[in-house]
């Protein structure tokens, strides 16, 4: 649908969190807990981080969760009884004042999840999603969004888009008709914008460091360019901190868990990174040493993804950039690639 | 500092004394990051300053950088007691891995583990005041209390096993959390797979964890995992007299015993 | 999928009484992977195994679970019933129903459940049991014998006449043991010196017994049938194969004021010495702390009279390596030290003494000549009282048990006396007389009737001096609990036997249990009770329990035919429950990271490295491996491992873990 | 029901050599304890792996016993001494991390003590009654024990 672009007082915003909290009370948000902003069920406004640039991990946890079980069962003798737990009753869930980078995250995981045959779990989550974001006024030297594709006020993905603009409002933007259905709670706060507001002048700068496209062809063609992975991944001690914490990766294991009377079949997040990802029974290791499985993680994201579900795997937020124990800094990986 | 390293640092490899050297580096926004120099151009990159107080003793056992040739290394204390440590579980041997460390201001470089234990042995090897006041006021809480101030730690951890991959003692190629005949760990990051984890760990360490606190400073979820195997220093010392990574010969705290260990538990 | 059949027995009414089995039987039925359970009367009768055979055929099964007493009583019988019926033995365990939980719980719900908890833990251990095939180690067909005792020497005669090697250790510089302190022995009053006299010189002559006199165990490494022994020979300051044994040197010794041991004190030796006439080798000591040389430097008369120049002052203890494939202990007793009865008056009043003091009086070889005379003055003793008991029996004193032996030798000693003083009146205090044994009650009637000694039932309470007299206090509890009063000129305590001082740190040397009282345990005290906890170490003797003549030579002889019945096969099958390190194909070769702390953990010095090299000799990785025919299987490797790169099999990480999960989730 | 006592479930992981035999002692002389208390056999102490008492209590159990031979004892001479180190330091480990270290019962037992194996058992059984069932463990967000809403994330 065509955007209902709005201007709301900055101060209404507790007043719209209430609102929403009482038709929906699974409302995420970014909160401050010590070092970390975790996205949580909150309770109320001042729950809220004042301060934050993004969330520590991503959102893609709502609708493709850390742990999430995909059977029960139970173990009789002679008798086994599954169930798969009912993904038609996935509650409706807002994530608010979530960045761009985040809402636009879930194409990716869409494209892999839905692709061919659409993923219950993940496809029922998801749609049961209202993402309500927060452009960028601020940026990192981590950030990268725009040489991705997108930029601090990428409205892909998102329901509605606040932006923050001067005199203590917000620009709203109502992007679909989920996100009309919501504003329609707050109607009432909403005014409208009498005159056009250039909202690029509000969002943080940030650069273009590379030609994504170089990248793409570049890492395409240097699969067997073993000393350039090895340089890159030389310090990478191999954890999956960048995996975890990253919007669009979806490898996943499936393990069970099981008593003598019951089990559960589990969804577990995976890496690449783990030495053991690739471990066959025989004891061969196709990615046996860090740099193989460096490459994957690139090929992956910037070959094979465009190659095969025609977007690229990354969106440019720099989380795993801030979460690598040994500062492995993506952006600065890709660059060398562009430049090669 | 910074300017004796990198002379040092060049000399050695052109004089082949090394082929690749692990050392400080400048990284993102103030961050010191690991950086591998190969030759001596490229020396040029390393740094020395206050911050660089990370142990790169990890990096000893990786086959990229053992494939590399000759390892020399800027020794941090921790990285030092690291080296002892894994040379006394047979993963590192004597002359080795050259190692730059700083004594009194001195650059001095050594492969020999007798002088790097003599050097040890004049260092104080204590965990840091803050450290052991987070110990202090853990032990002083009840039961429960503690038993509810990790569950919320626990809790956060997404199991990147970050802690594992940096810590120099978490050399095991095949971990036991991977080990599934049986499971013993669940492989779920849900609130008992990460207690397991971590308890484990933990255990697996006592004795053996030489206090450089990599784990917890690279717990993206900031989860202060060292308090577990730091708390298990003191006893360890007081009950066995027995430090990990002081000498490169030590026998293990838990292979060993002493008819009079402590039993006051035991009816 | 495991076939697993479940059999509970009811042992008679041993487990049917609290619990109820067919119900047991019949949820176990229910259990995933059993395929067939049953109950039965006796499960370990020759029926009941016929029934878990037949079941095994049947119903193809390939596990089997009894559910009957301690595996420890049976679960060689129906491992072995299951290997009959063509089932890989060690696929067998055993749910303990009875010990652990019929017999120790009142009849119930609660118990029947209990033992229906217990028999699905096992019957989940059971499925993660892997087939083993028993290990074959050989044998080094060479016996230590420990003391050369009556038993040591029983022991030792017999095995090397089967034909096998035997080495002999005593740490006396001779053999001969306490036997060879005894007078007479009851109950046929011959003459211990006479019978004792010839084995040992037999000993000492067999060409397949190497006689280590003087000399003590150091350390036992190994296992059964592979021990290495080291063993201390102390140094005796002479060389043995000089000396002639002339004696000489003994009698211009110039220190002739040392307490003889060999009699008790009763007598005196010389530093260099033979403990005693028939000493076998008979050839002399030096004992160094009585030694003028070795204590001040100066004297070596005995070097100066030694004809054959055979003293060697400079001689230093020597450590000597054996192999044996087994050992027999038989290091013997001691009597209770005198300092336990004050009330007596031992050491107090040179009149008073023990047991074996009497022995070396009535002794034709001993310091009297075999005149009964007393120490104190030589006087011929007219009244003697003898009080059985002193020490055994007596909780307050920390000896529950009978002493066994001091019933018949107190009738002896009364009887030798009467023999030697025949206006002599012998009285003895006793608290029962223990008589049992072939002629030994008649032995006592003897005493009592013929030789008319005075029993009187009732304990001693204290004896004292008096006008030169002892005065011996006590009560005859069959006349009512009287005061008795005897005024005697020497009072004989038969003081109890009690285990070696050195007992307990040799126990833990030979990595052998023992008891309360610090003698040896044997591994069953009815059906194994020659063999210890420990494979291929064997006990004899009085270093079990105080044991008179005849019952320590029959051990003695049952030890050594235990020795002979190891050594009558080339090889040894042993219990495949040992550790072992996981190996894989390459390039991963096992999930051992060669950290070799599981090295300094095994008590048996069983792991050992493997080098990994390809194809030009290069190491690629160091890695641990278990000896199989060192381990013993106490898994402590296993446990210590960070990786679980050690298993132990039949107590695998898979089963624990399995039986804690079974115990737990129902 | 509600009045009726609670009875904790109780792991005994024991040596082969000494408490069991002793706990077979205990069965032969007759002497009664609380079925409660269910027995796994190990081959030695030194064999019981830490790992082992953590699944007790997250599989259910409110108390664990471990006992073995008195030191010196050990049939394999050594292993009761590791395991007593090991059990120093997985104590404080346990305590550190507010698991509750009354619940876990170490003892002694000889396979002559068939009346201190009763003893312990019935000294156990009373101590985890009096600290009650093991909460804690049993709240803790097992998969297996999901509730049917969606405690997913």
């Amino acid at each position: 649908m065509e955007p209902i672009i709005k201007i709301i007082k900055s101060a209404s915003l507790a007043t719209i969190v209430d609102k929403l909290k009482g038709r929906y009370p699974r409302l995420y948000a970014p909160v401050k807990k010590q070092e970390l902003v975790e996205l949580e069920v909150i309770n109320g406004f001042n729950d809220i981080a004042q301060d934050y640039l993004l969330t520590t991990q991503s959102v893609k946890k709502l609708a493709f969760p850390r742990v999430e079980k995909i059977l029960d069962y139970t173990l009789q003798k002679g008798n086994i009884q599954q169930q798969s737990p009912d993904t038609s009753n996935f509650p409706e869930t807002v994530l608010f004042g979530i960045r761009p980078c985040d809402a636009s995250g879930f194409r990716s995981l869409t494209a892999i999840f839905n692709g061919d045959k659409p993923d219950e779990f993940y496809k029922s989550r998801y749609e049961k999603l209202i993402i309500i974001s927060f452009a960028c006024n601020k940026a990192d030297a981590y950030c990268f969004c725009t040489s991705v594709g997108g930029n601090p006020g990428n409205t892909e993905g998102s329901d509605i888009q606040f932006t923050p603009v001067d005199n203590d409002e917000m620009l709203v933007e109502i992007l679909t008709e989920k996100g009309k259905a919501v504003a329609d709670l707050f109607s009432d706060l909403l005014s409208d914008c009498d005159k056009p507001v250039d909202k690029q002048a509000y969002l943080a700068n940030v650069p273009v460091v590379f030609d994504v496209n170089k990248v793409i062809d570049n890492t395409t063609k240097s699969f067997n360019n073993e000393m350039l992975w090895i340089n890159q991944s030389l310090r990478c001690i191999g954890c999956g901190a960048c995996a975890f914490v990253c919007p669009t990766c979806a490898c996943f294991d499936i393990q069970d868990e099981q008593n003598m009377k019951q089990g559960a079949r589990l969804r577990l997040w995976d890496s690449c990174g783990f030495s053991l990802f690739t471990l066959h029974t025989s004891g061969h290791n196709p990615r046996h040493i860090q740099s193989h499985r460096w490459r994957q993680r690139l090929m992956h994201k910037f070959s094979y993804m465009p190659e095969q579900l025609k977007v690229v795997g990354c969106e440019g937020c720099g989380r795993c950039s801030r979460a690598c124990p040994v500062d492995m800094n993506i952006k600065e990986h890709l660059l060398q690639i562009a430049e090669l | 500092m910074s300017d004796i390293l990198i002379n040092k640092v060049k000399q050695l490899l052109s004089d082949k004394a090394i082929d690749i050297f692990i050392g400080h580096g400048e990284g993102t926004g103030g961050r010191i990051r690991p950086i591998f120099v190969r030759t001596p151009e490229d020396a040029e990159q390393l740094i020395f300053n206050e911050n660089c107080k990370q142990s790169w003793a990890n990096y000893l056992l990786k086959p990229e950088v053992k494939a590399a040739g000759k390892i020399g290394m800027m020794a941090t204390k921790h990285a030092l007691r690291a080296m002892m440590q894994l040379a006394s579980e047979f993963q590192i041997k004597d002359n080795e891995v050259l190692a730059l460390y700083w004594d009194n201001n001195e650059l001095k470089s050594s492969a020999d583990f007798k002088e790097i234990e003599a050097y040890l042995a004049s260092q104080n090897h204590d965990i840091l005041p803050h450290e052991q006041e987070m110990i202090d006021k853990l032990n002083a809480m009840t039961t429960q209390e503690r038993w509810d101030f990790w569950q919320k730690e626990y809790e956060k951890c997404i199991k990147c096993y970050a802690c594992r991959s940096a810590c120099p003692m978490c050399y095991c190629h095949h971990c036991a959390a991977e080990g599934n005949q049986p499971q013993w760990i669940p492989v779920a990051s849900h609130q008992l797979g990460n207690m397991d984890w971590h308890l484990m760990r933990a255990m697996h360490l006592s004795g053996r964890c030489i206090n450089c606190g990599a784990c917890a400073k690279v717990c993206p979820m900031h989860i202060p995992l060292n308090l577990l195997t730091y708390n298990l220093i003191t006893p360890i010392q007081q009950e066995f007299g027995a430090i990990a990574g002081m000498k490169h010969d030590a026998t293990y705290a838990l292979s060993t015993f002493k008819t009079e260990d402590k039993e006051n538990f035991i009816l | 999928m495991a076939r697993v059949g479940v059999f509970v027995c009811h042992c008679g009414e041993n487990i049917s009484a609290t619990v109820d089995c067919e119900k047991v039987a019949k949820e176990s039925g229910d259990l995933n992977s059993v395929v067939f359970s049953t109950d039965y009367k006796y499960m370990c009768s020759d029926p009941g195994q016929t029934l878990i055979k037949e079941a095994i055929k049947e119903h193809k099964l390939d596990r089997v679970v009894v559910a009957a007493c301690s595996p420890r009583m049976h679960e060689p019988t129906f491992r072995k019933a299951c290997s009959e019926a063509g089932m890989n033995p060690y696929l067998c365990e055993m749910a303990n129903i009875r010990e652990h939980c019929s017999w120790v719980h009142p009849k119930s719900e609660e118990t029947t459940a209990k033992a229906g908890d217990l028999v699905r833990t096992i019957v989940e251990k059971v499925k993660k049991n892997k087939p083993l095939q028993a290990i074959k180690v050989p044998i080094t067909k060479t016996a230590i014998v420990i003391g050369g005792g009556v038993a040591g020497i029983q022991s030792a005669l017999d095995i090397a006449n089967c034909g096998h090697k035997v080495i002999m250790v005593e740490k006396q510089p001779s053999i001969g043991g306490h036997m060879s302190q005894l007078s007479e022995t009851f109950p046929t009053l011959d003459c211990s010196q006479c019978i004792l006299t010839p084995r040992m010189v037999e000993v000492a002559q067999h060409p397949n017994i190497t006689l280590y006199t003087y000399a003590e165990i150091e350390s036992v490494d190994g296992f059964i049938g592979n021990f290495k022994v080291k063993i201390r020979r102390k140094s005796k300051s002479l060389d043995e194969n000089l000396c002639t044994g002339c004696g000489l040197c003994t009698t211009k010794c110039p220190k002739k004021k040392i307490p003889n041991e060999f009699e008790r004190g009763l007598g005196n030796r010389t530093a260099i010495y033979v403990p005693f006439p028939q000493a076998v080798p008979n050839k002399p000591v030096i004992d160094r702390e009585n030694c003028n040389y070795y204590q001040k430097g100066t004297c070596k008369v005995c070097e100066k009279v030694c004809p054959v120049q055979a003293i060697r002052f400079d001689q230093e203890d020597q450590i000597i390596e054996v192999e044996a494939g087994a050992l027999v202990v038989c290091t013997g007793f001691d009597v209770l030290k005198p300092n336990f009865f004050p009330e007596y008056g031992y050491g107090k009043y040179k009149d008073v003494i023990d047991g074996l003091q009497f022995e070396r009086l009535a002794s034709a070889s001993g310091p009297t000549k075999g005149e009964i005379r007393r120490p104190s003055d030589g006087e011929i003793p007219k009244k003697i009282v003898f009080i059985a008991c002193a020490g055994s029996r007596d909780p307050a004193k920390g000896i529950e048990y009978c002493s066994k032996i001091c019933c018949m030798y107190t009738a002896k000693h009364a009887m030798l006396y009467k023999h030697k003083v025949h206006d002599g009146t012998p009285y003895v205090f006793y608290m029962d007389i223990r008589a049992g044994g072939k002629m030994y009650e008649e032995f006592v009637r003897r005493a009592i009737v013929e030789d008319d000694t005075k029993y009187i039932r009732g304990r001693v309470s204290t004896v004292f001096e008096r006008n030169g007299k002892l005065i011996v206090r006590g009560a005859d509890t069959l006349m009512g609990a009287q005061p008795v009063e005897i005024e005697a000129d020497m009072v004989v305590l038969a003081s109890a036997g009690v285990s070696n001082p050195d007992s307990e740190e040799l126990a833990q040397r030979l990595h052998v249990s023992y008891d309360a009282y610090k003698f040896f345990a044997e591994a069953h005290p009815k059906l194994k009770p020659v063999e210890t906890n420990t494979a291929g170490i064997f006990l004899a003797g009085a270093c079990q329990a105080p044991k008179d003549i005849p019952e320590s030579v029959a051990a003695a002889s049952g030890a050594a035919v235990k020795v002979a019945a190891l050594f009558s096969n080339s090889e040894l099958t042993r219990e495949p429950v040992v550790a072992e390190v996981n190996r894989q194909a390459p390039p991963v070769f096992s999930t051992c990271t060669g950290c070799f702390l599981c090295e300094k953990v095994c008590p048996y010095q069983a792991i050992e490295r493997e080098e990994i090299k390809d194809r030009n000799g290069n190491v690629i990785k160091t890695l641990a491996r278990i000896n199989k025919g060192l381990c013993q299987g106490c898994g402590t490797c296993v446990a210590l491992c960070r990786v679980k790169a050690i298993d132990l099999h039949g107590f695998s990480n898979q089963q624990m873990y399995s039986e804690v999960m079974a115990l737990l989730n129902f | 029901m509600e009045n009726q006592e609670f009875e904790p479930k109780i792991v005994a992981f024991v040596c082969n050599w000494c408490t069991y035999a002793g706990a077979d002692l205990t069965g032969t002389s007759r002497i009664k304890y609380g079925a409660n208390v269910k027995i796994i056999r190990f081959p030695c102490t030194g064999r019981i792996d830490f790992m082992l008492l953590m699944k007790a209590f997250e599989n259910g159990a409110d108390g664990i016993i471990i006992s073995g031979c008195h030191p010196n004892d050990c049939h394999y001479s050594t292993g009761n001494f590791h395991a007593r180190r090991r059990w120093v330091v997985f104590r404080n480990l346990l305590n550190f991390s507010g698991i509750d270290t009354e619940r876990i019962q170490f003892s002694w037992v000889s396979a002559a003590e068939g009346f201190k194996w009763a003893d312990v058992v019935n000294n156990t059984i009373e101590k985890v009654r009096a600290l009650g069932p093991y909460e804690n463990y049993k709240k803790i967000n097992v998969p297996t024990l999901f509730a049917k809403e969606d405690n997913n994330e």
